[in-house]
This record gives structure tokens, C-alpha cells and sequence, in this order.
């Protein structure tokens, strides 16, 4: 199988599906033209003009509410933040529009609208830049959430967003833009609510997201290397809908967990799966769930501390042998 | 760009019935929007008599006063052209040709009501009579319509977008978002502005700064706008159809003010509706601006319809929507598990999206 | 001690600190001239006058930010949110500049603003009018959050809530404004960060905040009647800061929890809790940690079925006899 | 109410320098404005050459070019005037009269910084200058600058807030918000557009529709407005000090759009910023309408100061530009403990408020 970048697995799948249907349209500042301000969407406008790929002004509230309202009417937006983080501009138009209308409308309407771009600190952008709202999303009934740790996966969850019909939120990493993974040619989708063990492991369950899954990975490597510990890696890949079963299976297998999350840690997504755990399986615990998430202060711009603030695998480890 | 009339609307000032639009009204056509604005007010005053009665919860914003915007405008509407306003939701419902029966169920949170109960007055839909709703939060429906306008553009249909808003919505950030993008992608959007001078107890002076008028703004964006007097239905219509013609016809956006007035309060729970306006202003606007009995007055003086007759479709309709509130009241709530549906599509259709995962939490 | 409601608990808390300290300003739609939509700020414009009780249009984005500028200069606005359903127009202005700006300038600014206003379900305003985002704000550090649950603890909390010299949002609840409770007639002030035991028990621990006190307390009273449980029910009043403390002794001695929370229940406070309980105090629990939340989709109108939809004492009575 | 030139800065549309707050200048003053502009342009390309070393992180928007408008603004302001801008934030920062040392050890994300390496290049602060940042998100400080306005007036202070933004920002709904609300309350606050014709990629042509001019917008809500020509520090200044004295004598808001260039890319990681626009439109800025290039042969014209001299300032400032990184460079980074302060006052303080309930989660 080629070695892909994340960014060009995202970019493929956006491809595959502006052919497949001719209702999706990207959409977002700096998509077109500008080939994207982290190329994700390079030569997309190149090869599909201007009317299934547009540049937008800087009015997220108003372009995403623009997708919200063309959704209704069976176009398929998929909508570029530069950063998730401004969606805090658009916030009434996400939680409101798109995650409500179905509902408020007795389910007359459903929007198939993805909104999509990376969500994550670790690259000095500062506190207004670095922020990871997936467990707010998530937190919202009527609006789905995916946060993909490889481009095996980027790929897959983008597409199967695309095509589902309602608004799924789409999170990347800007910092696994640029990394590389298996991708097979031929096209694939992957389920929305299935999560996947990306490293098997008997001992201890390290459960995670996004590019926490990345950090697990490492950890359990060590945990492997150092302590004669086989961690088991549970990606998460999808957080709403969410897929409990396998959480709860590994856990019942391993009796441990720590769970790895870049959120903050207050109401964080590893609050959630730590209540969860605790309240489906108590008997099944050894020792209380662990978490390990950014330390609690706004994205520090400084370089050096940034790393810190970030799950790193030796917090993860540090948490494991505790409970092991 | 500015103050647009086009040349076919402006024949007289004073008498927009010789518009084209208005000039090749049969009688039936006008005496119907006669009933369409008698079912809007009937339909909410007996709503309001059971409101009273604590038969229904939450909000309800009577739009008595203002029947002329929703079913002039509403009366130009063809195969392809939306519409979408905010909570203030009932007239544009009726308008568009919703039953009082579910219009009245909603009002009950009944099962039968036209959102199932789950949306209440706030929140009616018909989307397909191409009416999106009902929207709670000021403004927030602004970039809906666009997205509308977007739609029907995208798939090459020539339509409008009619976007209703309040005076005191002008202020919020996504209208002004949206009108950027209105004007930079030439979208067929018709932004109607009904002006009923006051946002909750607060006139339009002390929330708006303009330089004449709302729709005035429109110039900064270099969007045609307009203004039209609210209590003549001729008007409305003349000048709604010069918007949306420009939207049909030339893809492009419009601000359309109507002047107009609500006789009741904010909301039915709204205790100062008498407060912050004189009484004096409310029976001046029952007696020398109510666009129904203007609208009366004009076809019986052109010789359309006579006094009985319109009492006789004023019964008629009373009983209309006495009916829809029996209807209401013997409806069934909607069953506990009703919650959980109307969530997400892919459940509701128990695709294999639907049932992959874990969509609910708690219990 | 005389009778007040929680409204007017609220109204004397305002008019005392107007008096006290020259730069509170009362802001918000319709808080002057019309006494406020619920009345909370009654009386006080025609006391106090235009310059330190403003109405203001509907710009939420624009007042709210435009207080937190003011309160970097000084001055202490107390806003108003008629709902604060309405955040989520003004999110940014209240997450990256109330919640980021003493971070982000490494401590030279503070902003010493208060937003306010009612956070709760059951009303049959309909989705978009139901928000309960104290989850979201006390997951962002820079942000404080209170939740009062009685007229005592709403006129103690806002008064020190505006006293604080950071941002603090406190969360009313329109189903309160008119319930009674004593109120003592001399000056008094409730620190952020103390929960306040609201029952005494021993067999279980019913931990919740803001009206999912009042539930819990009704259903405290009927394990007491009818099953011979005795709850002690933790007010947990402030959100952030939290008193961990309270809930651990509490836990400690019960050595069971209930938590009672009208939040969604995806990453809801009582998400944060269990996960807390679970992690700290692991060998105390004798059963795992219960919640009651909201039920998990978006605020239906009916209001015989949203009567339902947030948690009941019966919920409450079974989650504990569950673990009884 | 429109496109407004008072008196006496209309005196001939080609020579602002008679305007009555540039004849006043002596030769210091002249002089002292080049060095700050010297200074700006220095020290962002001493700090490009470290970032370009891998020595700093995120973003990096350099100012390079548009330095005529932080400087003649800035050269306005009295102890009840206040500035707040966006995250291109160097040269407002260096003109207020922040050193070199501490912004560039922001850069470096040190401990010395600004903002003690919290904040980076796009948020300096320095409260006790005036001065509010520095803030990233597009649009996000309008409603903040607004504050500083109603602060001023709420405590009857003779000030005026500057907020600026740029081109692209002036499609977010906050700053209309935030426009009817200076209208509506006459806030003495400065709105300045540092329009560069581009926001990030795109042209000004694609991201706003307007009618002649961005400023225009304010019309639609009764606010003065006036464009000036940011390659001439006399028109600068002369437009400014109309704004600025709308806001101290009549408590009255000004849009004030300023036309400006910048040489470099949108941040230095921005591949592309030699593709959205051609190098022959970078070339005429930097040869015909250089701020600095233009000052320079302006005061030797005058005869205020000599080419050596010039090169002799501009050694000095080079000088400062470098100490200023080694400052940086020998400076430490913070301690990992600081990741918690700063975060809330009341902990910092260690106040009873601090002390009491868990203030930070986690570990
Ligand atoms: C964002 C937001 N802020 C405040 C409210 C509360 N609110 C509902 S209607 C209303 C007044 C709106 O007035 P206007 O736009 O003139 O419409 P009208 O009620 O006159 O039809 C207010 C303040 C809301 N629903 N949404
Ligand atoms: C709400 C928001 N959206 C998008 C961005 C990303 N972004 C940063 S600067 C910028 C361009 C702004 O252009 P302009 O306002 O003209 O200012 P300039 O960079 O030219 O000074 C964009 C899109 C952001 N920071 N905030
Ligand atoms: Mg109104
Ligand atoms: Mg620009």
C-alpha cells in the first residue's frame, strides 16, 4: 500500500466525492485559489472550478449558516475552518442551525453538512488558536464529531461524513498534516461509531483520540520496551456517535485504563469515558481510570512549554504504572 | 444601487393597484388573500384564548397587525422560491398554506402539530411548501435564507429567497455577514425587514443608529433596497415583485423594509405591551392602519365583495380554527420515546449509519 | 429571617453593589426600561438611572465584548443574557477574549466582568432556547461559573461574583426566579469555590448543582420516607472553582454517589464529577457512580414530555436505590 | 453625516503637512517619526532572520510597509487615548513605545517577553502604554476597542479608543455590531481599516462588496468616515486628528480607512505570497509608495535632516534590533510552573477568592 500524507489522504477523499456527487461543494477562506492555508484542498479548484470549490470572505458565522441553509435543500457543503477554533464566531450557526433544526422541525429537515479543519494545540498559535471543541460537539445531540489520527483514517471518516445525512464535524491535526501512513488505492469507507484497536495489548487499555492516539502509541511502546507492560491502543476515531462497546470490551479485558485526550481536562471527552467505565464495568475495574489531557491553562504560546502542556507518552507512562 | 423603484411599480405613489402585478388580480385572488389574512387573525386569537387558558407552554408572538407582509408577500410566491423568518412564525405559516390544524396542534404540543410537538410557536416548518421555519434566535435565520438563495443558484433554478426579519434583528452580526456575501455572490436573496418599530419594549431609536432607515444599510454593500408601507397590500405586493424579479431575473439581493405594526404585546407573557407605547398609538394603528380592514374597505369600494359576504368568510374561517383547536385538544401528546427521534436522519431511517455506534448517552 | 425569591435575592445583590461601588453598570436587552424579560433587574433603572443601568439592542457579540474592553479599563459590567441560550452568538467575545486575554498578555490585564442570566431547560422555549453551557464555561480556565440554587445562595454568589476580579459567569434558572427561601437582611457575602451540604446523610451522597438541587432534595426526602435512605444532597453552587473537598468527604462517608445535573449528559459537569470521584477516591466507592441528566436530545416544546426530559426526583430515587 | 474633512486638514488635498497638526511639528518631532518607522521596519527583519532559523514559533505577520500608519497614529495620542489591534500587532506595539527587548523576547518565546512568552508575536500588550493588544482572532477586538471607548466616556474622560483592523475583518458581524453601537451611544472610538487589499490571499475584490470604499459601511449607521492615503505620514496624521478630535470634543465615532501595503507574506509561513499578486505589484510599492522611502526624501526636501544623518539613525536602530535578539536569545524560558499563572487574578494574587475551591484540573 503507498505511504500517504494525512493531508493528501484528506484531499483525496474530498476529490472522490466531489466526483461521485455533484451537490458537494468545499467551501471556506483561502480553500480555492489559495490551495488552502494548509493545502489540504491543493489543486482541488484547479481541477473543479470555481463552482464546486469557492473561497469564502472572512464570515464564518455567515458562511457557515450559508451551508447550513443550502444543506436543508439537499446540497452536501463541506466547510473548511482555517481553524475549528473559529467556529467560537459561528458557534450559534453549529450548535443552533445545523445540531437543532431537525429536531425543532419534528424531523422534516436534515443537513448534510460537513464542517471540517484542524483542532489542536502543540504549534504556538496561542490560546485563541489552539482550541479542541470536540467534546463540546459532542456534548450537543444533533451534531456528530470525528477526530481521525491517521490518514488511513482521515480518509475513510471524511468520506463517510460526506455522504451521511447530518452534520458531522470533522477535526484534523495539524500537526499529522504532514505525516505519513498506509492508504490503500481503491476506494474505502469507514463506519462513523466504530472505534479501532491500533495496537492489541492485554494489560492495561490506553483509550484515546485524534493525535492522543499517536502519544498512546508511543507510550505503549515504552510501557512494552521499559516495563514489560502490553498496553492496548483504542482509538476512539469517533466520539458522537461513539462506540462504547469496545471501550468496555477492552477495559473488561485489561481491568486498567488510562485515557489520553487533548482536551482540557474539566468536562473534557475523557471525563465522559472515565464515567462510563466506571459506572458500566466497576467490577471489571483493578484500580480507577486514569486520564492524562493538556494541563489546565489556555494554549501557551511559548515553544518550549507548549510540548509540556500537551499529553506527552511519559505523563501516559507515569499514569499507567501507577495503576499496574 | 440605492433606493430602487422599478419602473412598472412606481406608476403612482398613491396607488400601487396599478402595478402590474396588482392590475391582473381576478376578484377570486383578491378576495382570497382577504381570507388568508382573516385566518391569520382568527387562527391567533383563538390561539390566545387557550393560551390564556394554560392549554399551551412556553412562548407565543402574535403577529396581529402585520398579516398583510406575510400573505402579500407569500402571494408571489412560485414553485421555486423559499422562505424563512424567525420566531414571530405563525402569518408566513398560514401564508404559505399550512393547516390550522397542525399549526394549532404545535401550539399544544401535540404529536399531530406540524413540528410533532417538539417545536412549539417558535418553530413551525412546511419545507414542502418551501417554508424553513420558525428560527428563535434574532438574526440567526439570516444565513439559512442565504443559504437558500445559495441552493437555488447552485442548482440553476430560477427562485428567491424570502428572509424575514424584525427591526431589532438588523443588529446581529450574522445579518451583516450575510449581507456581504448576498451582494459578493450575486444570490438571489430577498432580505424582508418587518418593521413593527419595536424589538420587545425597545423603540427603534434606541437600538438601531441609522441615517434614514434599516434598509438603508443595504448601500454599504451595494444592495438595491427599498421601503414599503406595510398597511397596503398592493404595495407590499408591487414591491416585493420588483425584489424578487430582480432576484429571478438577475440573481441579485434586496433589502426590503416594510413598515408595520403588532397590536399585541412582544409575546402573550410581554406584561409592559402597554407600557412602552401609548395606548393611543395602538388604537391609532386599529383604526387608521389595519391592513385588514383596509384591505375590506378597498375591495368592497372596487366593487369586489360586499360587507355580508366577508362576514360570512370571516365565519367561515372562525370556525376554521375553532375546529383546528379541537382538533389540538384531542390530539395526543407524543410518546415518551418520541424524545429520542428527530435527532439524527441516519437513526430516525435505522440506516446502518443509524445503528453503528452509540448516538445517545445517559440512560 | 424574611422570605424573599430568588429574583429578588438577585435585584437587592445588584442594587447593593450599584451602590457600592460607582462602576457597576447593569447591562443587557431590556434590563432598563423594562425591568429585565424576567424582572430581575426591576426598579433599578428608574433608581438608578441610565448611566449605571443600560439597555442595550440585540448584539450580544457586540455588548458582551464591549464590556469585557470596559472592564479592562476598570469599570465592572454586570450583562445581562436574557437567556443564556444567547452566549452562543457571543461566544467568542466570552471563551478567547473574557476567558483568553489575562493569559494571553501574561498577566497584565484582568477582567473583572460578570454574565449573567438564566441557563435552564423546562420552560418550553424549544431547543434553542434550553442551553445549560456551564460545562462549556468550566471547561475553559480563565472562566469562573456559578450555579445558585436558592435566593440565599444567588444573592451571596452574585455579589461575589462581582467582587471577583476575574470573569464569572452566573447561571440563573427562570423556574427559580419566583420560589421563596429566607434571606437575611444584613449584608453577606458566598465565596466562589465553597459547596454548601443542603442535607445532611449518610448512606448516599446526591451531588448536583443549580435546580437539580431542589430535585435532588425532593428525592432525598422520599428515600427518606419510603425507603429509609438517608442522602445527603452536596450544593455544589460553584462549577469553577470547584469544591473537590466537599465531594470527596461527602463520598468518603456514603461511600455512594448519585449526581443530579440538567446538563446534557455527554461530557456534562456530573461527567467531570463521577470521573473525579472515581480517580480519587477509588476504594471508597462500594458502587459505581450514578448520573441523572437531561435526557439526551435536544430541549423538546411538549411540555408534558419536557417535564420528563430533565431529571425528576423519581430518576434521582432509582439511580439510587440502584446502588443501595 | 458622509465622507467628512474638517476644516482645516482640507487645506490642499495634495500637501497635508499644512495641516494645522503637522505645521506645528518641529524637526525633533519629524525625525523622532522616521526612527520609529526605522525601528519597526528593523526590528521585524531582525526577527524574520531568527524565525526563518527555526528560533521562534507560530506566526509571524510582519508589518513591513504599512509602518506610516502606526506611527503617525500613534504620534496622536494623549494619556486618555487608547489602541487595541489585531495579531499584526509589532509596529503598534514599537510605536507606543514598547522596547525592542521585550517584544522580541515574546518572539522567542521567552520569559522576558512582553507577555512573558504567553502570547507570542500576534498578542504584546502593554496596558501601562495604552496599549491592549495584539489579538488573533479576525474582528475579535472591535467590540474590545468599543469597551475602551465606553470605559473613557463612562468615567468622563476627554479620550479616544483606536482599534484597527484590517481589510478582511471588516466582513465579521462583530464590528457592525459594534459599529451601531458607537452610533447609537456616541463612543468616542476610532475605527482604522489598515486596508493592504488583501486578507491573507484573497483581494480585497473577492472578499467585500461595497460600493466605493470599505470605510462607506459606516454611512448605513450615521458614522463619519474618510479614507486616507497610508503613504504619506502628513495625510496620516492630519485624518487621524480629525477622528481623534470627533472623539474628545463631541464623544463621536470615525471609520477611518487607510490605504497601506505589505511587502512580505500574509504571516512568513504563507507560501504563496508572491502568487496572489505579482512581483511588479511589490516592486511599485516598494518604490513609489514606500512610507519610509517617501518620509525620508520628504525631510531632507525640508531640510530638517541630511541622507548621513538618516543612515546614522538607521545604524543605531539596526543596533537595537540585534541586542534586541540577543536580549531574547539570552534569555530564559519560563518555568514549566508558569503554565498555571497568569490564568486567573485572583490565584495570582493569592487572595482569599484564589485560595479557596479547586481552581485547575488535572494533575
Ligand atoms: C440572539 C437573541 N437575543 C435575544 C433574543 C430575545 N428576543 C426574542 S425576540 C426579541 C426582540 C426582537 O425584535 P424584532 O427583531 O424587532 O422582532 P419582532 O419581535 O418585533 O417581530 C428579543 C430581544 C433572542 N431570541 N435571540
Ligand atoms: C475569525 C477568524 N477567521 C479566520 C482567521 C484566519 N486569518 C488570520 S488573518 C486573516 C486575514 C485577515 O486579513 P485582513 O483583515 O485584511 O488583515 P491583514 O492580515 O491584511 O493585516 C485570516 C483569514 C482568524 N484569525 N480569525
Ligand atoms: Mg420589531
Ligand atoms: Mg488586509
Amino acid at each position: 500500500m503507498p505511504l500517504i500524507t494525512y493531508r493528501k489522504a484528506l484531499n483525496d477523499a474530498l476529490a472522490e466525492e466531489i466526483i461521485r456527487d455533484e451537490n458537494v461543494v468545499i467551501m471556506g477562506e483561502e480553500v480555492a485559489q489559495y490551495n488552502g492555508a494548509y493545502k489540504v484542498t491543493e489543486g482541488l479548484w484547479e481541477r473543479f472550478g470555481d463552482k464546486r470549490v469557492v473561497d469564502t470572505p472572512i464570515s464564518e458565522a455567515g458562511f457557515i449558516g450559508m451551508g447550513v441553509g443550502a444543506s436543508m435543500l439537499g446540497i452536501r457543503p463541506v466547510m473548511e475552518l482555517m481553524f475549528w477554533s473559529f467556529a467560537y464566531v459561528a458557534w450559534d450557526q453549529i450548535i443552533n442551525n445545523a445540531g437543532q433544526v431537525r429536531y425543532m422541525s419534528g424531523g422534516l429537515i436534515n443537513c448534510p453538512i460537513v464542517i471540517r479543519g484542524p483542532a489542536n494545540g502543540g504549534t504556538n498559535v496561542g490560546a485563541t488558536h489552539s482550541h479542541t471543541p470536540e467534546n463540546f460537539i459532542a456534548n450537543t445531540p444533533g451534531l456528530k464529531v470525528v477526530c481521525p489520527a491517521t490518514a488511513y483514517d482521515a480518509k475513510g471518516l471524511m468520506k463517510t461524513a460526506i455522504r451521511d445525512n447530518d452534520p458531522v464535524c470533522v477535526m484534523e491535526n495539524t500537526l499529522l498534516y504532514g505525516e505519513s501512513w498506509e492508504v490503500p488505492e481503491e476506494e474505502y469507507l469507514i463506519p462513523l461509531g466504530v472505534a479501532d484497536i491500533k495496537r492489541a495489548g492485554t494489560d492495561i487499555s490506553l483509550i484515546a483520540h485524534g493525535r492522543a492516539v499517536i502519544t498512546a502509541l508511543k507510550a505503549a511502546e515504552i510501557l512494552a520496551a521499559e516495563h514489560g507492560i502490553n498496553a492496548e491502543v483504542v482509538d476512539l476515531r469517533s466520539i458522537r456517535p461513539l462506540d462504547e462497546e469496545a471501550i468496555l470490551r477492552s477495559v473488561s479485558k485489561t481491568h486498567r485504563a488510562v485515557l489520553v485526550d487533548e482536551n482540557k481536562p474539566f468536562c473534557g471527552v475523557s471525563a465522559q469515558i472515565a464515567a462510563t467505565i466506571q459506572e458500566q464495568i466497576f467490577d471489571e475495574l483493578d484500580a480507577p481510570v486514569q486520564r492524562v489531557c493538556s494541563l489546565d491553562a489556555p494554549a501557551i504560546y511559548s515553544p518550549e512549554l507548549e510540548k509540556i502542556q500537551l499529553p506527552t507518552p511519559d505523563r501516559v507512562i507515569e499514569k499507567a504504572l501507577l495503576i499496574c | 444601487m440605492t433606493s430602487a423603484t422599478d419602473d412598472d411599480v412606481a406608476v403612482d405613489p398613491a396607488d400601487f393597484a396599478q402595478a402590474r402585478i396588482n392590475a391582473s388580480l381576478n376578484p377570486q385572488q383578491k378576495i382570497h388573500f382577504l381570507k388568508e389574512m382573516l385566518r391569520i387573525r382568527r387562527f391567533e386569537q383563538t390561539a390566545l384564548k387557550y393560551y390564556n387558558q394554560g392549554l399551551m407552554g412556553g412562548f407565543l408572538h402574535l403577529y396581529i397587525g402585520q398579516e398583510s407582509v406575510a400573505v402579500g408577500t407569500v402571494s408571489l410566491m412560485g414553485k421555486n422560491d423559499h422562505i424563512i423568518t424567525a420566531y414571530r412564525d405563525h402569518g408566513h405559516a398560514l401564508a404559505v398554506g399550512m393547516g390550522m390544524d397542525e399549526c394549532m396542534a404545535e401550539l399544544f404540543g401535540k404529536a399531530t402539530g406540524c413540528s410533532r410537538g417538539k417545536g412549539g410557536s417558535m418553530h413551525y416548518f412546511a419545507p414542502d411548501k418551501n417554508y424553513w421555519g420558525g428560527h428563535g434566535i434574532v438574526g440567526g435565520q439570516t444565513p439559512l435564507g442565504l443559504g437558500l438563495a445559495y441552493a437555488l443558484k447552485y442548482q440553476n433554478k430560477k427562485g428567491a429567497a424570502l428572509c424575514f426579519m424584525g427591526d431589532g434583528a438588523v443588529n446581529q452580526g450574522a445579518y451583516h455577514e450575510s449581507l456581504n456575501l448576498a451582494a459578493l455572490w450575486k444570490l438571489p436573496v430577498v432580505y424582508i425587514i418587518e418593521n413593527n418599530k419595536y424589538s420587545m419594549g425597545t423603540t427603534l431609536e434606541r437600538s438601531s443608529a441609522m441615517r434614514n432607515c434599516l434598509a438603508e444599510r443595504a448601500d454599504g454593500y451595494g444592495i438595491v433596497w427599498d421601503i414599503a408601507n406595510g398597511e397596503d397590500l398592493y404595495e407590499v405586493r408591487a414591491k416585493t415583485d420588483s425584489a424578487m424579479r430582480r432576484a429571478h431575473e438577475h440573481s441579485l439581493p434586496t433589502v426590503l423594509e416594510i413598515d408595520t405594526y403588532r397590536y399585541y404585546g412582544h409575546s402573550v407573557a410581554d406584561a409592559n405591551a402597554k407600557k412602552y407605547r401609548s395606548p393611543d398609538e395602538i388604537e391609532r394603528y386599529k383604526n387608521h392602519h389595519d391592513p385588514i380592514r383596509l384591505w375590506r374597505k378597498r375591495l368592497v369600494e372596487e366593487g369586489v365583495i360586499t360587507e355580508e359576504k366577508i362576514e360570512a368568510i370571516d365565519d367561515k374561517v372562525k370556525e376554521e380554527a375553532s375546529k383546528a383547536a379541537q382538533f389540538a385538544i384531542d390530539s395526543p401528546f407524543p410518546a415518551p420515546e418520541s424524545i429520542f427521534e428527530d435527532v439524527y436522519w441516519e437513526v430516525d431511517k435505522q440506516t446502518d449509519a443509524g445503528m453503528t455506534g452509540r448516538h445517545f448517552f445517559g440512560d
